[in-house]
């Protein structure tokens, strides 16, 4: 079971280290690098809570598909100039210290009520063996108008997509 | 990239453009401008809005050579033009000198200078179609090609022992006699190609890749091609048919029997099947004068110090890539006063602009290669 | 304390060996790889090819890696050195990392991963990073293009290619790549009768994934010199080059399993015997192959004509005979020992066939413009695939619900149904782009 | 067994991170990464729940959430690009006008 937690704390370091990065480095195509290492970090995660199907989507979609999409994005808008503006706005002591005091408020939340909340221990129970299967079952049978409306969400937004970067509508 | 180095006194801006234009050089060094042309193309996207050739990095000096060379000397300088049809130079250079002198060269020599003359453009020709091939992404196509030249070459340096300047002519005909088997080396090589011909079709004119990325491409009408000057295979595939061989005949082309192939619309696709067709037509011209060469000296007699009379002329041929024109004045002494030629290729880049407007990055490539351009002859 | 650590580490051994031998053999594999390529081009092209490092150039690959190995490492000025370091490293990794899910003969797989087939697809479409962030990092205009390029172009075609495979998943019923197998064994049919037309559509996904001719556009030679690698230069540029052909034939890996039949056997059904021994033919095959290659190398060898190309001609001949002599022990072995040799064997061939029929597409057509590229897969491939996967899966229920035993019937009506949908979108694109062209371009 | 608390501290420092990120950016496109994260945090969170529970519903969430941030980023990039198009930036102080 040791080989469980050094995977997490491994993956956990590296996704919030690169997010951290993420977040201060000057040049953007830096910070999408990192970023794709958090989600990466993240994918690494969900392979160590044993769920290789949100593995796998993970990796294809958000890493292979939306990080594609923001770098693709990001070397079409010239970056040279914004390379050298202010990089950080005005507020931003103020708002990091906001930012800052609502990851304490949850903090304190989860330090002081979390064993109120009654979590179960994790250990009892196992997940079915055959995690792809288990999710299409649930999804196609539990969820079924959720998936439609994610459908037709997706629709909405590949239009909406497509007039927005379109020259002339 | 392109600010740094720009010791050409271009005349296109590199000042701030829009978000979406951007400039791209293509070349000095790069694998499909054919040699050392740069190409400074302004795209919007990948969509091409202007063009500008920059030429001059192959200048040499050629016709300010002339002045200091007497006639004879002068000769083989001609075949360092247009090097992949070094023999069509040859051939013009010396017609205009014999136009000078008044001299003409025996019929003999003649036909074996149109027999070599068409070798050569099918030589050329082949050169193109395997470039032109390579550059649209068809690797095997060049390889054909250069193996059907080597036959050619190879009957060159059986001739007069060099293979790609040959310097085969003189001034009032020719220097050396065709050696024994000419005849059947020549014969054997049209008879084999027509075949070839086909191969080459087989692999390329019903391609629909290789359709889809020439036809339509690089159009060039009727009109603008005139009024650029634009000669050769190029205008002929805009639909004029238009060719010294038939309209000023020299050497022995009237003695022949052949097609002028033309296109109907002027894309690259038409210009490829005009020089794939002009490749069997040359066959059949070379087939047509190897029956019958007639016997007889095959040098005029134009004495060894050549003192043309004071006067200036023109002379042009039908070079592979278009009309090569030799403008020649003499002052009645043993050198040139001048020497202008009209190399088909400078004349024909000049469209390149009007083609590659409007079309995409990869079409240039394209366009640059239909329009069969030898830096050697741009720049002279 | 030790024999807990050895207990604790037990499981990982035979996959940790497994990986290795992959990442250490596989370099050297990819050099062959661009041998046996420059060896069918000059075959294709009335030439021999490389003729001068070891006899027919077999030792070329060994020279080019030195060669690259101990080229100046150009970093180009105003680079960012970070990425244009990491970028190839990150290519080449995520190539080898799909590996880890192949299963090479139904013995040597590092890790039989319920979502095999799904993992292989999500590693091979991170590679794309190291393209892209390869092409930005050079600083170069030719560079950006090509990796853009690349971008659009792999994002659209693994669209298609995935389509293509789900088509036969449909009838594989797992995403496991052993069970996939093992699913064509039970249905007595590989899956490229069942869907040819998902193969197809896979095949031209795949060559388009991996950047090869005629989807080469984003290394085109004669337009962007070399795409996102014009800056690259010596190891840096080899390990783009060894993610091209790891890419390749990790394709051509999962073509094998899922479209034709794995590490199978041909003709499974096909019982004729050796004379005078119980041995079948069709599994003394290899052995026989590999012998006569051996003679054939020692009959090349007196002609050699340098004294060490006769001795590495000798040693090719040597290892042949080996092959030979290991394929016909392994058919007196032990079932598991028997099936894991000769199943390795027939994998690797049909790996071998499929990446032919890469190079074969490579040598023949020209390239396709970019734009006629994204045509082809928006507007004929991928609409192709997703009616592919409703008229497969359609299929499928009514061979299960009106008793069309015979899983051939039923792919021969759904293939005719999806020609006439293929007809059909060629035309329909056709048109579209006589109406674009009459309006004028754009 | 990593304890589920793990998790949710993981999960509450990457909402932190993204959290700040938006608030202190000036570049859309890193604001637009920011909430990425925040999504990504609240994911991880999902699956442990998942995970604890023994059931796979919070996995289908997480996938539901998947879907969301690829429309979020579809039409977040299309309006950046938009934007870009008619104004040359890509700094939301800049963005300070309703119609150009």
């Amino acid at each position: 079971m040791t080989v469980d937690k050094i995977l997490f704390a491994f993956f956990a370091v590296l996704a919030v280290a690169s997010a951290v990065l993420m977040v201060t480095r000057r040049n953007i195509v830096h910070s999408a690098v990192f970023l794709i290492t958090t989600l990466l970090a993240t994918a690494g995660i969900f392979l160590e809570l044993q769920a290789e199907f949100l593995f796998v989507v993970q990796v294809i979609l958000y890493v292979g598909g939306i990080m594609v999409l923001f770098v693709f994005v990001i070397m079409l808008v010239n970056l040279d100039v914004s390379l050298h503006m202010l990089q950080f706005n005005r507020q931003r002591f103020v708002a990091a210290a906001l930012g800052l005091a609502l990851g304490a408020q949850v903090f304190f939340a989860l330090w002081v009520g979390g064993h109120s909340l009654r979590l179960p221990s994790g250990a009892s129970l196992q997940l079915p063996p055959k995690n792809s299967e288990a999710i299409g079952d649930a999804l196609f049978r539990h969820y079924m108008l959720p998936f439609e409306i994610a459908s037709i969400l997706l629709l909405v937004a590949m239009i909406g997509a497509v007039v927005m970067a379109k020259r002339k509508v | 990239m392109n600010a740094e180095h720009d010791n050409s006194g271009s005349t296109v801006t590199t000042t701030v453009l829009g978000a979406d234009e951007i400039i791209l050089n293509m070349g000095p060094q790069h694998p499909s401008t054919h040699g050392v042309l740069r190409v400074k193309l302004k795209l919007d996207g990948e969509r091409v809005v202007g063009s500008e050739c920059i030429i001059g990095y192959l200048h040499r000096g050629v016709e300010k050579i002339a002045e200091h060379r007497s006639y004879q000397q002068f000769a083989p300088y001609v075949d360092r033009m247009d090097y992949v049809a070094a023999v069509s130079n040859g051939l013009g250079y010396c017609e205009a000198v014999e136009k000078l002198l008044g001299a003409e060269a025996p019929p003999r020599a003649r036909v074996v200078r149109t027999i070599l003359t068409e070798l050569q453009r099918i030589a050329s020709h082949l050169v193109w179609l395997g470039t032109h091939a390579l550059d649209i992404g068809a690797l095997t196509p060049v390889f054909y090609c250069f193996r059907e030249r080597e036959e050619i070459l190879k009957i060159f340096e059986k001739y007069c022992g060099a293979r790609l300047t040959t310097h085969s002519f003189r001034i009032g005909g020719l220097q050396y006699e065709t050696y024994d088997g000419f005849e059947q080396d020549v014969k054997r090589f049209c008879e084999d190609f027509a075949q070839k011909i086909d191969e080459y079709e087989t692999l390329l004119t019903e391609n629909r890749i290789w359709v889809g990325r020439t036809k339509g491409v690089g159009i060039l009408s009727a009109e603008d091609a005139i009024a650029l000057g634009v000669t050769g295979p190029v205008l002929r595939a805009s639909g004029r048919k238009w060719d010294i061989r038939k309209a000023f005949p020299y050497a022995a082309y009237d003695q022949y029997d052949f097609e002028i192939p033309t296109g109907p619309a002027g894309d690259t696709y038409d210009r490829y099947l005009v020089r794939m067709e002009e490749m069997r037509q040359s066959r059949r011209i070379c087939l047509q004068a190897i029956e019958n060469i007639p016997s007889g000296p095959i040098m005029a007699k134009v004495g060894k110090v050549l003192k043309p009379p004071p006067g200036e002329v023109y002379h042009s041929i039908e070079a592979p890539k278009g009309e090569l024109g030799y403008y020649i004045v003499s002052d009645g002494t043993t050198q040139p006063y001048r020497v202008r030629v009209r190399p088909p290729s400078f004349i024909n880049l000049q469209a390149f602009d009007r083609m590659a407007r409007g079309a995409l990055v990869a079409d240039v490539v394209a366009i640059i290669g239909t329009i069969d351009i030898v830096l050697g002859e741009v720049d002279r | 304390m030790i024999p807990a650590i050895l207990q604790a580490i037990r499981p990982f051994i035979i996959p940790v060996v497994c990986g290795v031998v992959i990442v250490g053999v596989f370099p050297l594999m990819a050099g062959y790889i661009v041998l046996l390529e420059r060896k069918v081009m000059a075959d294709m092209q009335a030439r021999l090819g490389p003729m001068r490092v070891g006899p027919h150039g077999l030792l070329q690959p060994l020279a080019d890696a030195f060669k690259l190995m101990l080229k100046e490492d150009i970093i180009p000025a105003h680079a960012d050195w970070f990425l244009f370091w990491v970028a190839p490293v990150m290519s080449v990794t995520m190539a080898l990392l799909a590996f880890a899910a192949l299963p090479i003969g139904p013995a040597f797989q590092i890790a039989d991963i319920n979502v095999g087939i799904l993992f292989i697809l999500a590693v091979s479409s991170l590679g794309i990073y190291g393209i892209v962030l390869g092409g930005w990092a050079s600083n170069s205009h030719y560079s950006l293009l090509g990796a853009l390029r690349s971008a659009a172009q792999l994002v659209s075609y693994e669209t298609a290619a995935g389509l293509g495979l789900i088509s036969g998943l449909l009838y594989a019923g797992s995403l496991s790549m052993k069970d996939i197998v093992q699913a064509q064994s039970d249905r007595g049919v590989w899956f490229i009768f069942a869907v040819p037309v998902g193969f197809f559509i896979y095949f031209v996904g795949s060559i388009a994934e991996t950047n090869r001719a005629p989807f080469d556009l984003p290394e085109a030679e004669s337009e962007l010199v070399a795409g996102y690698m014009t800056e690259y230069s010596g190891f840096r540029w080899a390990l783009y080059f060894l993610a091209e052909y790891a890419n390749m034939v990790v394709v051509a890996a999962i073509a094998t399993t899922l479209f034709l039949g794995g590490w199978l056997r041909p003709f499974p059904g096909y019982h004729q015997t050796l004379p005078g021994t119980s041995i079948e033919l069709l599994d003394a095959l290899p052995s026989i192959l590999f012998l006569v290659v051996a003679l054939y190398s020692l009959k090349l060898t007196p002609r050699q004509p340098v004294k060490i190309q006769k001795i590495v001609m000798l040693l090719v001949a040597g290892g042949c005979a080996l092959l030979a002599l290991v394929m016909a022990a392994a058919l007196f072995a032990p079932d598991p020992v028997k099936i894991g040799i000769h199943g390795a064997f027939w994998f690797l061939a049909k790996v071998g066939g499929y990446v032919y029929a890469f190079l074969w597409v490579r040598f023949t057509f020209p390239r396709y413009r970019f734009d006629q590229l994204m045509r082809l897969g928006w507007r004929f491939l991928i609409p192709l695939a997703l009616v592919n996967v409703i008229v497969v899966g359609s299929g499928m229920i009514v061979q299960e619900n009106w008793g069309w035993r015979h899983p051939l019937l039923s792919a021969i009506v759904t293939t005719l149904i999806m020609l006439g949908v293929a007809v059909f979108l060629a035309y329909d694109d056709e048109k579209h782009q006589a109406t674009v062209q009459a309006a004028g371009g754009e | 067994m990593v304890p589920l608390e793990a998790y949710l501290l993981l999960s509450l420092a990457l909402l932190t991170v993204g959290v700040v990120g938006v608030l202190i950016r000036r570049n859309v496109i890193i604001m637009l990464m920011s909430i990425e994260l925040i999504l990504n945090a609240v994911n991880i969170n999902l699956m442990a729940f998942s995970r604890a529970w023994g059931n796979v519903y919070g996995q289908i969430f997480a996938i539901f959430i998947i879907t969301d941030a690829a429309a979020e980023a579809a039409v977040g990039l299309g309006i950046i690009l938009a934007f870009f198009r008619n104004r040359e930036t890509v700094l939301a102080d800049e963005m300070d006008l309703l119609k150009w």
